[in-house]
């Protein structure tokens, strides 16, 4: 028998096997199973919603068969529901773990944008154990995929006596096989197959065991090693479940910004965010991937909507408890602009999340004030007079470095390191900070599923998008403030890239993303625009590098 | 870190395809069959005389005869959307081979019009 | 008789004399008579407009008396028609000229916020001619108001073999006695005197004298000495008798801006109004100062209302016909800010110029992100939990430098050369540009009707607000395109006012405005908030000292 | 220019008083004539014994025999809004006189509430 969560009753609950869902894979809890997210509110029923409203929809009878009751009219979603929601059938491949080359770099772990891939460190003994509670039958399947790891078990052994035994498990209920964790794997660890009745049985099942068998021993955690942070089980604040793309870039930068404020501050804090794909995929309803408040005003006014909260928080005491206010490009370049600078003037404790895809994604790519020089979109669409958008890219971190005494970073996920210094920095700052992080939009940019990683860090290595961090705590002059380290060759004009050997210019990364086609010939040469939009990003790289005295 | 590492060493070709010069025609007919029998493409390595083509697994195909300084590499790179510059593909380079991604899609409603 | 414009009929027209006004003081035209500025429009008729509703509201039963018919109901106004209006009787005082005193230096004409007071230079010969046209009666009273200055006069007779006689007069039905303009004489060359009868009779005349004659003899006219503009008949683009306070420090900045735009452009240029003061004095029905097109929409959208205006010129091929965008802090650091950037962004031909008053002026005085740290504002009451604002300014030149390709300008008034190369190199410059000038509000500020002068430059004396042009031609780095100069002391923390031998602070500011007055103490000491705005003073300063490579 | 120039002298005070040691509130009470009998204030110039109240048309008062050092020209000072620093008023300076703005008023509605 399958072991699984809450108690038996002659209707299994939504959180428990049921026929549908035989191994209890779409249920509450990442690392280890939990029951649901219960809230002491006259207006919200959690398990009254889980059980009745999700199964409706789970089920396919929802939109047609539920009353329209209060519940329902209301529209507030429990925390975490998108937890129950099940994506097995949406891909016809998903990855395998070879663990035979895996080094336990947590890559896979942190990049997914579903919450659909995990990573678990037990003590040789603790889980030689273990693995006699695994069915007998299944037992060999299970426990080939733990890997010794340099990392873990061979450091582990000569540190603490006992080696780590590491896993990797895919949650095949929450995987959309994007391909993103087969791809930022360096080390041949994983690879995509089909999706054949085997593979989903046995992926199924190592999911379940995976979670029955409790929580990675932390002794095996560094905490000054932030990759790791995902073995915790308070850092999953943002289940699987939600309705982004498959590999979008912006599921990643919310998950790794839930994780890094997860494990500061677990489940005691809260967002605000501003409408775009964000809040569509994270609410359409029944389906809710956070497990923290969570509150969507309109496109506009976020920041404003932050402040409030920020008010009403502190006059409850509640000083200590973050909030971050969260939106698209179009939200926080353009639409919300005005409130987001009113916000950094206020010197409020409030911390904002850009999730800066170049574009208003949600309503069909267009132009943003982020958009880059010749890109195309709706609203500068890219035809015979006009090649795409003629205006330069505003560039927000800098404009918020210009605001009285503002934390600002400008990131991406695929700088893994960078990324979690940035959002760990802006929460300990004890005043307004913004976090802009690149994100990739597939449909928009016109890459693969799997590019978002790769593409984020061409973004960086051509000079698209530079990296920074300024902290108003690190001196009284701009430039001991502001920092570019992680940008890659930072005195020079343009990086060299090794493996050709020539430099990396913002037509090198036009080239390798469909938005830009348009501007290359048929010989590939590149369109009068483009090099203009080549001279703008080499301008703004030489701002920054003044900025920061390197100039 | 999500960087510049070790890269394993890659097993044998799915398929190989040996260029014969002028015929291009051909090593273009057999790149085709990537889009059928490869996964998600991933990268294009180029060396004097072979390329392999390079999927998200790293399964790959092989073209010998065929090298960055022939221009007959650049249709076969093309038909795959290798993202590489035409003004210095035939440049040498004192490197082992040269790299380039694949990952270039058509944007969603790249033709619409307003 | 008293010649006047336009012909006699049996009613005299509103731009003739009349028996309420003999000398035909409200008139068209500033140092010349002029028409109507008529306009062909089926929608409005500018002579049925100024002899029938301008007449309705002089006489004081248009609001009572006139129909509700088509021309009212539209609200539409010609341009200028506030040179109409009658403001002979609202101050008790009026500035009497001691040319014996003066040296041309045309302080006085620049810094009337009403344009009330005005010069004019005529050669010697001619002004001898001239002079024999003046009625006998008054003819000594009118040529001994006529100055031998050193500037017009003996420099003259020694370039042109003709020395300039220079004469300033007073328009006495436009004047509100505020004396600024005896204020910033430092020649002692006018002072205040009170209204009797023979001084307005005088005055009056005098100013009709002034008219007939023509107008200046532009050999005598230097025209790089920007001061000297005023002179000519073409600067005068905004008219007395706008609706603004005595002393408005925005009735001055508007009037220059228009004289510097006028300058170049004649009347071939148009304004865009973000609500405001600005727009309720300038078109208080049936009153407009202006003689160029002139527009308002909302508080919050001007910029982009003028993106619009500039596309339909632009497809007209009116790309060399400006468009001034003008809004006050209120407008363009808060409710507008968001289409200002997007203004910036857009890279358009579009200029803006801020009315920097630190305060909602118009709807009572609310706090702005403008604001200073400590001034006693609504929405930052001063009591006794809390002094004032809290926050810190919001700098909008910096910001608007970190936009793509901006030129940028602050300044004030008081710095007559400084104001006008921000205006006319925003007007050279081939893209958008932002002119931020500080401007004194009496009531607001609690400042002398007097004063807007002088505070404004112990504004710039004190680092409350530095005056800066940033102009992205002059070089590829930040620090050669930002330039201090018109500060003093640009290199040191504080200016040292040589008439006490101590540093001029932020805090010896706040001394001389009552919006600061509650932050001191009985024995004159400043509040700790006083002493962080004067910290938040200095690092602003030291940022822009960095910026321009001074630091 | 709008900018620090030469200042004319200026003529005969339109009113003097003398001050005496321990006399402030005659000082004072002259003071408040200023009020009604010049115009709008501009500035104050201080000497070590002597001070001037200026109005904008430059007519002044004159108080004899109480100068920067005095500690009773503070109270002098502070009737008619003078801006100045209480802390340094009193110190010598390698000046003719010393010289301040007093053109402070009570902002519109300055007690107002919310």
């Amino acid at each position: 028998m399958i072991q699984t969560n809450g108690t038996s009753t002659k209707a299994p609950s939504m959180n428990e096997a049921t026929p549908k869902d035989p191994f209890n894979n779409n249920c509450y809890g990442t690392i280890v199973d939990s029951g649901y997210k219960l809230i002491s509110l006259p207006v919200l029923d959690v398990t009254d919603f889980n059980e009745r409203i999700i199964r409706g929809y789970e089920e396919g009878w929802g939109e047609r068969d539920l009353p329209a009751d209060l519940s329902v009219a209301r529209s507030l979603i429990p925390a975490g529901t998108a937890s129950l929601r099940d994506f097995s059938n949406i891909a016809p491949e998903i990855p395998e773990y070879i663990p035979e080359n895996c080094t336990g770099c947590m890559d896979c772990v942190t990049e997914c944008p579903d919450t659909a891939i995990l990573g678990k460190v037990l003590s040789e003994s603790e889980w030689s154990k273990k693995m006699q509670t695994i069915p007998e039958g299944d037992r060999e399947m299970f426990s080939k995929q733990w890997s010794k790891t340099k990392k873990y078990y061979d450091a582990g052994k000569k540190k603490l006596g006992d080696g780590g035994m590491f896993n990797i498990i895919i949650d095949p209920s929450k995987c959309k096989g994007c391909a993103e964790c087969v791809t930022v794997c360096d080390d041949d660890a994983l690879k995509m197959i089909p999706k054949t009745d085997q593979v989903m049985i046995d992926s199924r099942k190592s999911h379940r065991y995976f979670k029955n068998i409790g929580p990675s021993d932390n002794k095996y955690i560094n905490d000054n090693l932030l990759i790791d942070m995902m073995l915790k089980e308070e850092t999953h604040i943002y289940t699987g479940g939600a309705g982004s793309c498959a590999g979008c870039g912006e599921g990643t930068a919310l998950r790794m910004m839930c994780a890094a404020t997860g494990s500061k501050y677990g489940d005691q804090w809260g967002l605000v965010a501003a409408t775009g794909c964000n809040t569509v995929y994270t609410s359409t309803y029944p389906y809710n991937p956070y497990l923290v408040p969570w509150t969507n005003s309109l496109f506009e006014n976020a920041p404003a909507d932050a402040i409030g909260v920020r008010m009403r928080w502190d006059q409850m005491g509640w000083h200590d408890k973050p909030i971050w206010c969260i939106g698209g490009d179009g939200a926080m370049f353009d639409i919300g602009f005005q409130a987001l600078s009113r916000l950094f003037a206020s010197g409020m404790n409030v911390k904002v999340f850009v999730l800066d895809t170049q574009v208003y994604s949600n309503t069909g790519g267009q132009a943003s004030t982020s958009t880059y020089t010749g890109q195309n979109t709706k609203m500068s669409v890219h035809g015979k007079a006009v090649g795409g958008k003629q205006e330069r890219r505003k560039e927000i971190a800098q404009i918020a470095i210009m605001h009285p005494r503002t934390y600002v970073a400008q990131t991406t996920c695929a700088h893994v390191n960078h990324f979690y210094k940035s959002v760990l920095g802006a929460l300990e700052f004890d005043g307004p900070a913004l976090v802009v992080c690149y994100t990739t939009c597939q449909p928009e940019h016109g890459v693969a599923d799997n590019m978002a990683g790769e593409q984020a860090r061409l973004a960086v290595d051509s000079r698209a998008f530079p990296i920074l961090i300024y902290d108003p705590r690190k001196g009284d002059k701009v430039k001991e403030r502001l920092s570019l380290v992680g940008n890659p060759a930072v005195k020079d004009d343009w990086f060299v890239n090794p493996k050709t050997k020539e430099p990396v210019t913002f037509i090198d990364f036009a080239r390798s993303e469909g938005r830009f086609a348009k501007h290359f010939d048929k010989d590939g040469n590149p369109s009068e625009t483009l090099e203009r939009a080549k001279q703008d990003r080499l301008e703004n790289w030489h701002l920054l590098q003044e900025l920061a005295g390197l100039r | 870190m999500l960087n510049r590492k070790r890269r394993t060493a890659l097993s044998a070709p799915k398929a190989t395809h040996d260029y014969t010069p002028g015929e291009v025609v051909a090593a273009v007919e057999f790149v085709k069959r990537t889009r059928a029998e490869l996964r998600t493409l991933r990268k294009v390595r180029v060396w004097k005389d072979k390329l392999h083509i390079i999927d998200v697994n790293k399964d790959y195909f092989e073209v010998r005869g065929l090298g960055y300084p022939d221009a007959d590499v650049v249709p076969v790179l093309k038909q795959i959307n290798t993202a590489f510059n035409p003004d210095t593909i035939h440049n040498p380079v004192d490197l082992d081979y040269k790299e380039f991604d694949t990952g270039r899609r058509h944007p969603w409603a790249e033709d619409r019009v307003m």
